[in-house]
């Protein structure tokens, strides 16, 4: 079985158009060898002028233009399909921002992997926050690119379990190729239990399921490494140099200094940090203060 | 200088010396010669920030640089290869250097309008160079600049499209240099149906890039008006779609891979009925298929982005045009390959090099038919099979007449003929180390590794390790041929006015040529370009 | 030099044909380079027809207008001037010169007030009221500085060039048998004319 | 070659003012359509789009010489124009059929 309903017409319209392709590439090259040696200056020491002729000419024209009119036969009737989600497919809201992906449920469960049931239509609508990215599921031969601005969709029918790699096929910035996810194709029942399980777990900090849906982590790691962005371990108290206005501004974090640089992210800039880079992002107070209070504990 | 010499006319290396003389020269030649050297040392750091790559990509995970120098480096690299070193590098360097002398004239139609087109390229690459040094380093955006991450990022993408625009001026005013010197400056006899292949080629060049060209003049303008004002017209805040700026951008750069890949044919058209001492075959075929070329060249750029949200029937009409090129490129084809019937081949390095152009740009063409078939081109768009599609039809189509061109001209410029031993040597090396290079990259691209991928997921390391090899193997070939060519320039052999036993009108002067090109008026050919008079006539 | 022997079909020949043809070759490059913001205006006035018919009518079409008729009269101007310098008119060939350039600047005078209306409202872009307005109003008037911008640029290119001419023909290098620059610059005059001929109705008569 | 300017045709102070002349008139038309022609809708814009490109060709015939030219410029022109407007016709068809 094909891992989606897409493989069959995309690898058929793929491997068709190479065959021909190594048909000609063999031929030619092979007619090419054989005239150079048949007709070296050794062989046959004087030239014949041959100026054209029509016949040739004519068939060498109409042959390649029937084939790439079936080549184009081809690739039309796999494409179409991908144009159109049937109408019962069930929708997922898919939602790329620099280097990550966010899918949402109907149901509002919110998840970094795509978890979708084998054997249903499943039509993903995809939004940009900031660039353009494209969704890239090669096991399943498609791609869409996702644009700020406007809504795009794709769709899929899964039709093998298992899990597949989501790649970002559209430049998107430093770590573009880090923006990877993957989809979990499962049965029905299984598909029923996860989207019905509680999304965070009870244990986990508040801030921190905030700060995972809203891809802080993308950019900040809590070990000390560093990403694009600064690293968020240990940042109470710690003493830094920020830019403000082009000046250069030691500073000690304290709280305030934590949410200021959540609201208005290209106020004061870390020091080696690029600008416009962190994106302004709708959160409440509330989201905030319980944002800053997980970061407060990252040791 | 010996007696013999003072009868001749001095050549064009000895009418004038002094640097003023080669930087402000309206001579074609020198401003030839000028481009060969500004062009090539380009080119050079070019495959520099190609290997650079290759290296990083040896292994997953970080070998040598961060993911954000990476990004600048293709996009650098991208950059210098299009603009600075494709598009200008036949039509500017061996067009300005043989076009006139083809077609039997002593210069363009307005030569200090030559000279102009080469400073506003020197200019521009000081713009690319510039962008080294000021602010966030060179742009970090692909050398497609895609709105909007182009008008986000904080690296110099301002002085990197301004670059393109200053580039794109000196191309268009070459083109229309060379239209004109077309049109008004054959030799008396010489009709459009009597001119050198090489010259149609240009012709159809030209043409490209005086009407594709302003177009991403324009578009470029409105990016770095958009950054320079903070508001503009792709912005999705005001309403602007960034999809329109990817049909302006390919509105030109897909006629512009024309630019690249005509001249190439030109030099292929030329190299064959030379080494084959015969007449081309289907004169007529090969001269008006470049036209139509040209023509439907224009009408295809949608096929650059079918995964961009296009609509159904646009995406079919750009499909079924793109396949509609792909005509006129197979009659091509056919009709070099029936040149070589019935010659008498000569098998020098210029004809190996026309003959790995064929197979070279077979594989680039034949793969772009797998690019323009929607269905394929969704798996496959912007993935390695891409970057393979391209490398072979740029790399291994016009790099490869470039280099072709440079030995066939070889002693006509210099007057000296290189190491043929070593050239071959060159060319073995080149041609087996490109292909190790770059055919890996199908599989790659089939198997779904995405480009501009600074890591990869590890089931893609076999390949890129064999893809990294081969890039050695090709740079080895390369300096051999470098080295080979400057050597021989200095120490060669004395080469004869004809050493090929040409028919087109440059080789009926001496080498170097004088300064006026011709010390008594060329004679054209009987009953055709590529008429040889030694041959049989059918 | 010895050099005695010189090609009839010289790169360096004064060439009336050669420079004729490649000015309009020229022009077909400017013609496409507004081309590419012809689209642009066509593609968003597509998406954003109510916004853009809103936006218009802060325009001002007797302005409009008025420019108009300016270019075209200017555009007769220099088309006349070369009929008399082909007729051996020295002086009324400048004359009709001067006429033009005196029109140029009537355009640009009247743009600049045009011009400084809009930035009194604040619809420059990137000012506090642009900002404020509705997202099609705002591409509405983003592309009407930035065509019309471009357009006024080249009515001063093409009023120096003009000014070139007139110095060339009083000291008699541009004369009765070789007035090919004089023709150019005319041939580009028309050409900023032809523009406008477009930007008007698009700009300021939507309806 | 071609050492000085020989002009077959030299246009007339008439010819020139009455193009002149046409095309005060047509901008007039244009004008008048657009202020008092009432709700019109897309058939004023494709009004004033056709009056615009008789307006041009006037000027390219008439002013530009391209009546009196030899056909390659009208050729060329007419290459050009079409290149153009397929661009035009194959991104707007892009938007329409979205
Ligand atoms: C020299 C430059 C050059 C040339 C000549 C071509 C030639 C062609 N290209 Fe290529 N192309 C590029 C440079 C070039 N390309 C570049 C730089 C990109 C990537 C840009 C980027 O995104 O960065 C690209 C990308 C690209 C894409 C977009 C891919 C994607 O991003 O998804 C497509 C899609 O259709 C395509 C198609 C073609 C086709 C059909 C031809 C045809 O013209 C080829 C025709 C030739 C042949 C077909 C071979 C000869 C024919 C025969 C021997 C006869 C037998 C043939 C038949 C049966 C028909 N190209
Ligand atoms: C003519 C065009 C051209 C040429 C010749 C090349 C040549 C090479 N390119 Fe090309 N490449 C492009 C045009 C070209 N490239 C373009 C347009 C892109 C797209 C960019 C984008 O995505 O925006 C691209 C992208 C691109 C990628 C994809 C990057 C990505 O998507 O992540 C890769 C990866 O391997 C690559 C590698 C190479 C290599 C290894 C070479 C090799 O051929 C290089 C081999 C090296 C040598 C032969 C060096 C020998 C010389 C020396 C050692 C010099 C000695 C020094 C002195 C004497 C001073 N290139
Ligand atoms: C696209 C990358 C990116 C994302 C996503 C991102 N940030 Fe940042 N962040 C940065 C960068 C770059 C900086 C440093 C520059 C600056 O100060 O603006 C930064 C700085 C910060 C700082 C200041 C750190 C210091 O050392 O002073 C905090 C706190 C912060 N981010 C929190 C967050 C939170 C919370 C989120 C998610 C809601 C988030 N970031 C999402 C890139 C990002
Ligand atoms: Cu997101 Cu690339
Ligand atoms: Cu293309």
């Amino acid at each position: 079985m094909n891992a989606s309903n897409f493989v069959e017409g995309v690898d058929f319209s793929l491997y068709l158009i190479l065959a021909i392709s190594v048909f000609f590439l063999v031929g030619i090259t092979a007619v090419m060898i054989y005239f150079l040696f048949r007709y070296r200056k050794k062989n046959n020491p004087v030239a014949t002028n041959i100026s054209h002729n029509n016949t040739l000419e004519i068939v060498w024209t109409v042959i390649p233009a029937i084939l790439v009119l079936i080549m184009f036969w081809y690739g039309w009737t796999g494409y179409r399909p991908m144009l159109k989600a049937p109408e019962d497919a069930m929708e997922i809201n898919a939602t790329g921002q620099m280097w990550k992906w966010t899918f949402e449920y109907p149901n509002g469960k919110v998840s970094d992997t795509l978890v979708v049931p084998i054997d249903e239509a499943v039509k993903l609508n995809l939004f940009s926050k900031d660039v353009l990215h494209s969704l890239y599921i090669p096991a399943f031969r498609i791609k869409q690119d996702v644009v700020p601005g406007s809504e795009k969709m794709m769709w899929f029918t899964a039709q093998k379990k298992g899990t597949f790699d989501i790649l970002c096929a559209e430049y998107c910035g430093q770590l573009h190729s880090y923006m990877l996810s993957t989809v979990k194709v499962v049965d029905r029942a299984e598909y029923d239990n996860w989207l019905a399980a509680e999304s965070s777990p009870a244990d986990e900090h508040p801030g921190l399921t905030l700060m995972k849906r809203n891809a802080c982590l993308s950019c900040h790691t809590q070990d000390g490494t560093r990403l694009v962005g600064p690293s968020l371990k240990g940042l109470m108290g710690k003493t830094e140099t920020v830019i403000v206005d082009g000046q250069e501004k030691e500073i000690t974090i304290d709280r305030e200094y934590l949410l200021n640089s959540i609201r208005e992210p290209n106020a004061e800039i870390v020091k080696g940090f690029q600008p416009n880079l962190m994106p302004k992002l709708p959160l409440t107070e509330e989201e905030l203060n319980q944002i800053a209070d997980y970061i407060e504990t990252i040791k | 200088m010996t007696a013999a010499t003072t009868v001749e006319q001095p050549n064009f290396f000895q009418a004038k010396r002094g640097l003023f003389s080669w930087i402000f020269t309206l001579d074609h030649k020198r401003i030839g010669l000028l481009y060969l050297y500004s062009v090539g040392s380009f080119f050079l750091v070019g495959l520099t920030l190609g290997l650079l790559m290759r290296l990083e990509l040896l292994n997953p995970g970080k070998d040598i640089m961060e993911a954000q120098t990476y990004n600048q480096v293709f996009t650098l690299h991208g950059v210098i290869m299009i603009f600075l070193f494709i598009i200008p590098s036949i039509p500017a360097v061996f067009g300005n250097f043989f076009l006139p002398l083809m077609i039997g004239t002593d210069d363009v139609a307005f030569p200090r309008l030559n000279l102009f087109s080469w400073w506003l390229y020197v200019l521009g690459a000081l713009f690319a160079l510039s962008t080294l040094v000021f602010g966030d380093g060179p742009a970090d955006t692909g050398w497609t600049f895609y709105a909007p991450y182009s008008v986000n990022t904080t690296t110099n993408v301002s002085l990197s499209v301004m670059a393109a625009l200053v580039l794109g001026f000196s191309s268009i005013l070459t083109g229309l240099n060379f239209i004109v010197t077309i049109h008004r400056l054959r030799t008396p006899g010489m009709g459009f149906n009597q001119m050198p292949l090489f010259a149609w080629s240009l012709y159809a060049t030209s043409w490209i890039q005086l009407l594709a060209t302003p177009v991403i003049g324009i578009t470029l303008l409105m990016i770095f008006a958009e950054r320079t004002f903070g508001v503009g017209l792709f912005d999705p805040s005001i309403g602007g779609d960034p999809i329109l700026y990817q049909h302006m951008f390919w509105i030109y750069s897909h006629p512009a891979v024309y630019i690249m890949a005509l001249p190439a044919m030109g030099i292929v058209s030329e190299l064959i009925p030379t080494f084959a001492q015969r007449t081309i075959f289907g004169y007529k075929a090969i001269a008006y298929s470049s036209m139509a070329i040209a023509f439907i060249g224009y009408f295809v750029w949608g096929h650059h982005m079918f995964t961009s949200g296009m609509s159904g029937p646009a995406a079919v009409i750009f499909s079924i045009l793109t396949f509609m090129v792909a005509i006129p490129t197979a009659i091509k084809v056919f009709n070099w390959v029936a040149t070589l019937y019935k010659g008498s081949i000569v098998i020098e390095i210029p004809l190996l090099f026309a003959l790995a152009f064929i197979f070279n740009f077979l594989i680039g063409g034949l793969t772009g038919l797998v690019l323009g078939a929607l269905a394929a081109d969704v798996h496959v768009h912007d993935t390695y099979f891409v970057v393979g599609h391209f490398h072979y039809v740029m790399f291994g189509g016009t790099g490869f007449a470039f280099m072709g061109a440079m030995h066939y001209w070889f002693p006509k410029i210099w007057g000296k003929m290189y190491n043929k031993l070593w050239a071959g040597i060159a060319f073995a090396f080149v041609f087996i180390g490109f292909n190790v290079l770059y055919f890996p990259m199908f599989i790659l691209g089939i198997m779904g590794m995405p480009r501009r991928y600074y890591d990869y997921l590890p089931e893609f390391h076999p390949l890129n390790m064999i893809s990294t090899y081969g890039s050695w193997i090709l740079a080895a070939g390369i300096v051999i041929m470098i080295v080979n060519l400057i050597v021989s320039k200095r120490k060669g052999e004395k080469a004869a006015a004809n050493p090929w036993n040409g028919i087109t009108l440059e080789w009926q002067t001496s080498s170097p040529p004088p300064l006026h090109n011709f010390d008594k008026m060329p004679e054209l050919p009987e009953g055709g370009p590529y008429n040889y008079p030694n041959a049989k006539n059918a | 030099m010895n050099h005695t022997f010189t090609l009839p079909n010289s790169g360096h020949n004064f060439d009336a044909k050669a420079s004729k043809l490649g000015m309009w070759l020229f022009l077909y490059t400017e013609l496409l380079l507004f081309g590419g913001l012809f689209l642009v205006y066509m593609v968003y006035r597509y998406l954003n027809q109510e916004a853009f018919l809103e936006a218009s009518y802060e325009l001002n079409v007797w302005m409009g207008g008025i420019n108009t008729v300016i270019l075209l009269t200017s555009s007769m101007t220099i088309a006349m001037s070369i009929t008399a310098l082909q007729k051996g008119d020295k002086k009324l060939s400048v004359t009709l010169q001067w006429i033009t350039i005196a029109a140029a600047l009537a355009f640009l005078v009247i743009k600049y007030f045009e011009w400084g209306a809009k930035f009194e409202h604040g619809l420059f872009p990137g000012m506090e009221h642009y900002n404020s307005l509705p997202v099609g109003e705002r591409l509405y008037y983003y592309l009407y500085f930035f065509m019309t911008g471009l357009h006024a640029l080249h009515v001063i290119v093409g009023g120096v060039f003009i000014m070139v001419v007139i110095k060339k023909v009083e000291n008699g290098s541009v004369n009765q048998k070789r007035y090919s620059l004089l023709e150019n610059s005319g041939l580009y005059w028309h050409l900023v004319d032809l523009i406008w001929i477009y930007l008007f109705p698009l700009f300021y008569l939507i309806h | 070659m071609d050492n000085t300017n020989h002009q077959e045709h030299i246009s007339s102070y008439a010819e020139l003012f009455g193009t002149w002349a046409a095309l005060i008139l047509l901008t007039f038309l244009t004008v008048f359509i657009s202020v008092f022609g009432g709700d019109l809708h897309t058939l004023t814009v494709a009004m004033a789009l056709f009056i615009a490109s008789v307006k041009a060709a006037v000027v390219g015939f008439y002013f530009m010489h391209l009546k009196y030219d030899k056909k390659m410029y009208r050729l060329m022109m007419t290459v050009v124009l079409s290149l153009f407007t397929f661009f035009l016709f194959m991104v707007i068809l892009d938007y329409l059929t979205r």
